[in-house]
């Protein structure tokens, strides 16, 4: 019984993960960069539901506009900031010179809200109000349901374009070779642009869904479910979409089951020990696929 | 810049500096995740530096003020600690949290720096002689905590949840515990979470539930605090929470459903809602400067700078004096004052730089702190 | 003559960290130093050593490591254990040489265990994987009471109480409160040294057959094995130097200040990302750079600190122009162009690709 | 005895056997070619005699010792060294640095880690000889003059060139070629084709290469295999084989 | 009218000037060879045309447009296609799905289709290659789906670097024989070939690029007989 109850709660706490890392591996596995400054484009999504909501004072009016106006905000943020701060590095030859930028952006976004938000934590009020289902005393909470609903269809949507469309095509290109890309006439800016658009689209989703869940926002609210999901990206394997998605629900249920039987202290510690037993026993993540290079 | 501070630094070093104005200097987290109580502090301390300026000054001289940002790490705030040296500080409120007082406080005691902190509860941030504190210390609370819950009976099957990453938290739990005992409480579980993982506290609420816990005791701080009620609440939660000062500040969370606070009850020296007029000039001071409902560290802070007044008072001390002597001074000053201040009336100070006071038992009713009993 | 011009590559770091000391020490002399920033000078100096450390890993092994932190988390433990073990029985300055041998030589061993399984993994594999060791080095240390008494040593995940020791008995670490009182050793004059023992281990190895090996693995591990090069051999020898490296500069983090924390502000993974952000904008490989970048970074947001609530701001905007002018194509073409302006003798410059 | 004896060798890739039931044995001192159509399994044959692919079955011998399933390292240590399809050089090092790569496994060439860090006598005295050792390598390929260059600014030819001073720098007793002259017009082919006459003459050493162009085959190479489908189409010397009508018809065209 | 025209074009990596000042055309309709030696710049002008290296200074133009500042996506567009050097196929992709890339400037479904099977017509090899994925195929089949790729676009021009380098000679000559046969369906050809004779019996004109300059032009057909080319080029 308290297995089960802990299941869910795991289930929840992964599902959170889920639809953060889905984002995540989006820009990581086409734009080949760590954008570190993620969970901050989440944040900036939760402060824009945050203010919105406010304004209008909690009416259902309100969260409607509040989550449409958050994807516009963040997709907005997103975009300029590939624009401004990582397409000048992209032919600079080093992953890394990006990854140090994004990290530029990221503390540039944290201090920006902290100034215009203060540091005082912020209660969010769900934009999911049902209670959820009780089977039999265990209850799984709305919010879990609407999440991992959410998940697996940003999940196909994201398939379906990456596989079926032009565009997908096109990114899966220009993440493979950009010159060639070019060769092609795929406009690469734009696909790396429209990639960015996505990733930063699906954090302001996350940022509802995890402020929703978890309902406490500060500047600094993005910062670690970030870095939960970009490893949660990793142990699904860099760049499967499918992985990400399983692998944010195995790292939340991980995590619970870990601080639940094993130690509440040490559950972070648990949570990468199993992230590095399953990296050793299997090199590219649980769904990544080993793509033997030709000799 | 920096130019100009190596200029005030040099010559005289730190001692003494410009003789009309007597300088204080705060230290706390300014940015980073615990921004929040580091600028409760600042701005608490503000608004008394303001008032004193308003009311003549110290010893008829003006303070000048100054905030130093240390992002929670021990060796920025040396940092911020050397910043406010090179300015000319004589006196420092700081720092905010237990690990970065500790670390200053080293450093003070070298420059016989006079150093008060108003929130720096670890017994060690105080054990140097030029070292004051406002608030209680952690074994302080751990054990009124316990002692109080076992004296009024409030339950007997006790339930913690604390912050293991966190000095404040894990040492009022320490003591707390040890306490239990003595009360013949019962501790049917005491889960940790750590600043790494503080977004799901399902398992910590469930186990607190299967221990059939009648109290939650939580000895952390307020914006998690915020958060376990929220998902106590919706799992059926039905045992009293008992919190210690950190607590104090749930009520000003912006947009918290405070009904989720509903008997919720906390030890601390400090309520917002109180009807003093102490508090309720300085609460609105506060909101009007920053929009927010100030909490106990800011109160603290505030208390702090109302300490060294008048400590300083009695020692008579002037700005043209050295930072040593100042120091000196106020050592014994601090013994021999009483405070009343936001967070206690009639405090005093021992040599060892604790507080007497009395910890106020407070319980949220209608979303408002009422003294309990 | 080229042979003098580069020999003189590796001087000139030399030379330019014994002149930054010396004009520090004059400054200081003279009384001319704000407490301020002589506060500044062992942490600069700590944070150039990791960033060496690290740039040994990322520069000439080639694999992202996003978790020295952790092993300057484990020097600095270490050797705090040590010298406050020994606080009282061994005077000062053997103590403190002795502290570093503890340090590093810990640190290494865990640069070495971890490195056996780890370096077989590829690329942004491999850098969350050395995240998590890091962070899993902290939580653990984090939630660690160490304790001495008559009967020797103990230990408890849990809390102080748990170590069941007799009374009289010492804490070391007390789990989140961690080390207090460890003596303030580090100096700028030692940290100095030390950085310059880094700077000739990293430069020296560089230019030696183990050096080519390293590097021939990082541009071509197929090819390296094709010509015999043990991969796992060079790769484990590099990352450990890497990670002792990094110890040692947690030996002097954990000297400098008394009351030492495994935070995530002290040894989490952003302080990781910090060093490498060093690293980055140094140039990758440039041993220098990570010297002159760390310095320059460390320095930066204290120099802002007159900006009170913009400082962080500032520095962010700072970092991202730096970046910016430093790595983007358009502004190295840009700043050759201006460069070669300037100095029109230096017609046949050298192409930086 | 034959310096390489390889018998049934095969793998599958999937459904694809890329290499199937493969025999032929070299002598030392033989300039052996190994032809055929694109996609026939040639390269495969190098990697599998190399370590980098594990056959499904078969035995590799070289000199006597069986090397099947050996890692890449031991076969080089044993003896085999190549170069690779598509250029694979240490790019981001100079040109005499990528020899001294090479030279790594030399007895005679080493010191102690410690010797490198510390930069004793003991490393300047053999630093210089790896010195000399390389250059004079590069020299037989007139790469001398570019030692310092950037091995990815040197041109396509070049780096083709440097890859086979490497792989001699290891002294193996026999040297894989895969596609040498690729990328070369016909005046740098023929230059090739003399190096590579030269290096077998003057360093003893016994190559085996897979080779297009047939000027360069048929004018250097003593016997040839002809792969097809990952089978033997035909083995022999050069001459029967470039003149058999089905290989001219599978693989040579006309 | 040329359809193609560079004039003047100077190119630079860095301090390195890698063309010095090249002028050269081709007509619709013609086979253009550009030969030269081993770092001569050959693919270096490939690249500039396309777009994927910008001009120093000096001019290209498509079609009577000036295309030297135009993105290079936008030039696939305006009926350009590149077998580029070293084929560089989507690795990680199937055969298909490059092919499919290849098509990525055109709209209709059925035509596309029709491409599709025209290139397996071509090239057997890559029908029964469909579903593998381009990194593991063979170096001549991967040189095939370059090839196959470019064809996709349904280009008025093609630039090809070395589309005969690692072919078996067999596959030589049908990659000569398709160029052939691509240009008869109308497509104009820039060839750039290390096998100058080939090169030159299939072109109408040819340029002889040395270290960044222009050395020589003329008819193929006299350069094939040249003196200077026969000796430098052709290995006689
Ligand atoms: N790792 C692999 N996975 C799947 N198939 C492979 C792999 N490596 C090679 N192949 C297939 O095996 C066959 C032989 O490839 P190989 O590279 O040996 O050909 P080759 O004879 O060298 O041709 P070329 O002359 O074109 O280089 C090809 O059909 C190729 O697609
Ligand atoms: N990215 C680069 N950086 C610096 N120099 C380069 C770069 N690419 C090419 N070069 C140099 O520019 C010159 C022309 O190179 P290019 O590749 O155009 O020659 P090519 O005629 O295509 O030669 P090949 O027959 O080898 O393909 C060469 O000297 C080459 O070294
Ligand atoms: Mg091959
Ligand atoms: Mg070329």
């Amino acid at each position: 019984m308290n297995f089960l109850t802990y299941l869910i709660s795991g289930i929840s706490l992964g599902s959170v993960y889920a639809i953060i890392a889905l984002g995540y591996t989006m820009v990581y596995g086409i734009a080949k960069m760590l954008n570190f400054a993620h969970g901050d484009f989440i944040m900036v999504g939760c402060y824009a539901i945050f203010t919105i909501v406010g304004a209008f004072s909690g009416s259902g009016l309100g969260m409607v506009i509040g989550v449409i106006a958050a994807t516009v905000i963040c997709t907005a943020v997103g975009v300029l900031t590939e624009r401004i701060a990582y397409r000048p590095l992209r032919e600079a030859g080093s992953p890394l010179a990006v990854l140090i930028t994004a990290i530029g952006v990221s503390y540039l976004l944290e201090n920006l809200a902290l100034l215009i938000f203060g540091s005082d934590p912020k209660s969010f009020s769900s934009i999911i109000k049902w209670e959820g289902i009780t089977i039999a005393s265990l209850n799984i909470p709305g919010v879990t349901i609407v999440t991992i609903c959410v998940s697996i269809i940003v999940l196909v949507l994201l398939q379906l374009f990456i596989h079926k469309t032009k565009d997908g095509q096109a990114m899966l290109a220009a993440s493979q070779d950009r010159g060639a890309a070019t060769l092609m006439g795929i406009n690469v800016n734009r696909t790396i642009s429209l990639t960015f658009a996505i990733g930063s689209f699906l954090a302001a989703i996350a940022g509802a869904l995890l402020c929703s869940a978890y309902p406490t926002l500060n500047p600094y609210t993005g910062a670690m479910p970030g870095i939960k999901a970009f490893v949660a990206a990793v142990l699904g394997g860099i760049g499967s979409i499918p992985g990400a998605m399983i692998g944010g629900i195995v790292l939340g249920v991980i995590e619970i089951l870990g601080r639940s039987y094993v130690s509440s202290q040490l559950s972070d510690a648990i949570v990468f020990a199993v992230l590095i037993i399953v990296l050793l026993v299997k090199p590219t993540g649980l769904l990544g696929k080993q793509i033997q290079e030709k000799v | 810049g920096c130019g100009s501070n190596s200029g005030s630094g040099s010559g005289s070093g730190s001692e003494g500096g410009s003789s009309d104005v007597f300088k204080i200097g705060a230290i706390g987290p300014l940015t980073g995740g615990a921004a929040a109580y580091g600028n409760a502090v600042a701005w608490g301390a503000q608004i008394a530096v303001d008032e004193i300026n308003a009311e003549g000054g110290i010893n008829g001289y003006r303070i000048e003020y100054k905030a130093e940002d240390d992002e929670l790490d021990n060796q920025k705030s040396v940092n911020a600690y050397n910043t406010l040296k090179d300015w000319g500080a004589q006196f420092v409120v700081g720092s905010t949290t237990s690990g970065c007082c500790i670390a200053v406080a080293d450093e003070s005691h070298n420059d016989n720096l006079f150093q008060i902190t108003p929130s720096g509860s670890a017994v060690d941030c105080v054990k140097y002689d030029n070292a004051f504190r406002v608030c209680f210390s952690d074994p302080a609370q751990g054990t009124a905590s316990a002692q109080y819950i076992g004296t009024n009976k409030l339950a007997t099957k006790i339930a913690i949840i604390y912050d293991s990453s966190d000095v404040y938290s894990s040492g009022i739990t320490e003591t707390f515990v040890a306490e239990a005992a003595n009360q013949g409480l019962e501790i049917v579980s005491q889960e940790a979470f750590t600043s790494d993982s503080k977004t799901d506290f399902s398992v910590q609420i469930q186990k607190a539930i299967d221990g059939k816990a009648e109290l939650i005791f939580l000895p952390i701080y307020y914006s998690e605090a915020a958060l376990i009620l929220q998902q106590a609440s919706t799992m059926g939660v039905t045992a009293t929470f008992f919190g210690c000062d950190g607590m104090d500040g749930i009520l000003g969370v912006e947009n918290f459903d405070t009904s989720l606070a509903e008997g919720l009850m906390l030890l601390t020296p400090f309520s917002a809602d109180a009807t003093d007029d102490l508090t309720q000039s300085f609460v609105k001071k506060f909101q009007e400067a920053h929009d927010i409902v100030p909490n106990q560290f800011a109160a603290d802070a505030y208390d702090a700078v109302y300490a060294i007044k008048a400590a300083a008072e009695k020692a008579g001390v002037t700005p043209s004096m050295s930072v040593s002597d100042i120091c000196d001074a106020m050592k014994t000053a601090m013994t021999q004052i009483t405070v009343d201040g936001l967070t206690s009336s009639g405090m005093t100070w021992s040599a060892e730089g604790e507080p007497t006071k009395e910890p106020k038992a407070v319980v949220i009713k209608n979303g408002e702190y009422v003294l309990a009993e | 003559m080229k042979k003098i011009l580069k020999l003189n590559g590796d001087l000139t770091t030399y030379l330019i960290v014994i002149a930054a000391y010396i004009i520090f020490e004059i400054l200081i002399l003279t009384g001319s130093l704000s407490s301020h920033m002589q506060g500044l000078l062992v942490p600069m100096v700590y944070y150039a050593i990791a960033a060496v450390g690290l740039n040994l890993c990322v520069g000439i092994l080639g694999e992202l490591s996003i978790g020295h932190a952790g092993f300057m988390c484990v020097g600095a433990f270490s050797s705090a254990i040590f010298s406050n073990t020994f606080a009282d029985t061994i005077p000062g300055g053997i103590r403190f040489f002795l502290a570093f041998v503890v340090g590093i030589l810990v640190s290494a061993l865990f640069g070495f265990l971890i490195g056996i399984p780890v370096l077989r993994l590829n690329g942004d594999y491999l850098a969350i994987v050395t995240l998590a060791f890091g962070e899993i080095i902290k939580t653990i240390i984090n939630a660690m009471y160490v304790g001495v008494d008559a009967n020797g040593l103990h230990m408890s995940l849990t809390s102080a109480s748990d170590m069941n020791m007799e009374a009289g008995g010492r804490t070391i670490i007390s789990g989140p409160m961690g080390i207090t009182g460890t003596p303030r050793d580090a100096n700028f004059t030692i940290a100095i040294v030390v950085l310059l023992i880094s700077l000739f281990i990293v430069q020296n190895l560089v230019k030696s057959r183990d050096g080519r090996a390293i590097m021939a693995i990082r541009d071509n591990r197929i090819a390296a094995e094709s010509v015999g090069i043990n991969i796992t051999r060079f790769k484990i020898l590099a990352f450990t130097i890497s990670a002792a490296i990094a110890g040692a500069a947690g030996v002097l983090f954990g000297h400098n200040i008394s009351s030492l924390q495994a935070t995530s502000g002290n040894f989490g993974y952003n302080i990781s990302i910090l060093i490498l952000v060093y690293v980055v904008l140094g140039g990758i490989g440039n041993i220098k750079g990570s010297v002159i970048a760390a310095a320059i970074l460390y320095m930066l947001p204290e120099m802002l600190r007159g900006l009170n609530t913009y400082r962080m701001l500032i520095y962010s905007i700072v970092l991202i122009a730096m970046m910016l002018f430093n790595w983007a194509p358009s502004a190295r073409d840009w700043r050759a162009k201006v460069l070669s302006k300037f100095s029109g003798m230096r017609k046949t410059g050298r192409s930086s690709k | 005895m034959a310096l390489l004896d390889v018998n049934n060798l095969s793998i599958s890739f999937g459904g694809l056997r890329a290499v199937d039931d493969l025999t032929f044995s070299i002598e030392k001192g033989e300039l052996y070619g190994l032809i055929g159509p694109n996609g026939a399994g040639k390269t495969t044959v190098f990697n599998l005699l190399t370590g980098v692919y594990k056959p499904t079955e078969g035995l590799i011998k070289l000199d006597g010792t069986d090397i099947t399933g050996h890692t890449t390292i031991d076969i080089n240590q044993v003896g085999i060294a190549r170069t690779f399809q598509n250029i694979r050089l240490f790019k981001k090092m100079s040109v005499i640095d990528n020899v001294k790569v090479g030279l790594q496994n030399d007895k005679e060439l080493s010191y102690s880690t410690l010797d490198g860090i510390l930069h004793t006598p003991k490393y300047r005295r053999i630093e210089k000889e790896i010195e000399q050792r390389a250059l004079s390598l590069l020299a037989v390929f007139g790469l001398d003059e570019e030692k310092d260059v950037l091995a990815a600014n040197l041109p396509y030819g070049k780096q083709r060139k440097l890859e086979i001073a490497r792989a001699m720098a290891t002294k193996p007793k026999l040297l894989l070629l895969d596609e040498p002259a690729a990328g070369m017009n016909p005046n740098e082919t023929a230059e090739l084709m003399e190096t590579i006459q030269l290096i077998r003459d003057k360093f003893e050493m016994t190559i085996l290469l897979i080779e297009h162009d047939m000027k360069l085959v048929g004018g250097i190479c003593e016997r040839l295999t002809v792969l097809n489908f990952g089978r033997v189409l035909r083995q022999g010397s050069t001459k029967e084989v470039l003149s058999d009508p089905e290989v001219i018809k599978a693989y040579i065209g006309e | 009218m040329a359809l193609l025209e560079v004039k003047d074009l100077k190119v630079y990596y860095g301090v390195i000037q890698a063309l010095k000042g090249i002028s050269f055309h081709v007509d619709k309709g013609e086979i253009v060879a550009l030969i030269g030696a081993n770092g001569a710049g050959k693919t270096t002008t490939l690249h500039t045309i396309a777009g994927l290296i910008k001009a120093g200074s000096g001019g290209v133009y498509y079609k009577g447009n000036d295309i030297t500042t135009i993105p290079g996506h936008k030039i696939v567009k305006m009926g350009m296609a590149q077998v580029p050097e070293g084929r560089r196929v989507f690795a990680d992709m199937t055969v298909a799905q490059n092919l499919a890339l290849g098509a990525y400037t055109r709209k209709n479904k059925a035509e596309i289709e029709d491409t599709i099977e025209k290139v397996y017509e071509r090239f057997p090899r890559l029908r029964e290659r469909k579903g593998q994925f381009a990194g593991t195929l063979s170096g001549g089949e991967q040189q095939m789906l370059a090839m196959g790729r470019a064809l996709m676009s349904h280009p008025d021009i093609i630039l090809m670097d070395e589309p005969s380098m690692g072919l078996s000679p067999l596959l030589v000559n049908e990659i000569f024989d398709i160029i052939r046969s691509v240009h008869e369906d109308g497509v104009t050809v820039l060839l750039v070939e290390q096998n100058a004779k080939k090169a030159l019996s299939i072109a109408d004109r040819a340029y002889v690029l040395e270290t960044g300059e222009i050395k020589m032009e003329g008819k193929a057909s006299d350069l094939l007989n040249d003196e200077r080319v026969r000796k430098a080029y052709l290995g006689e």
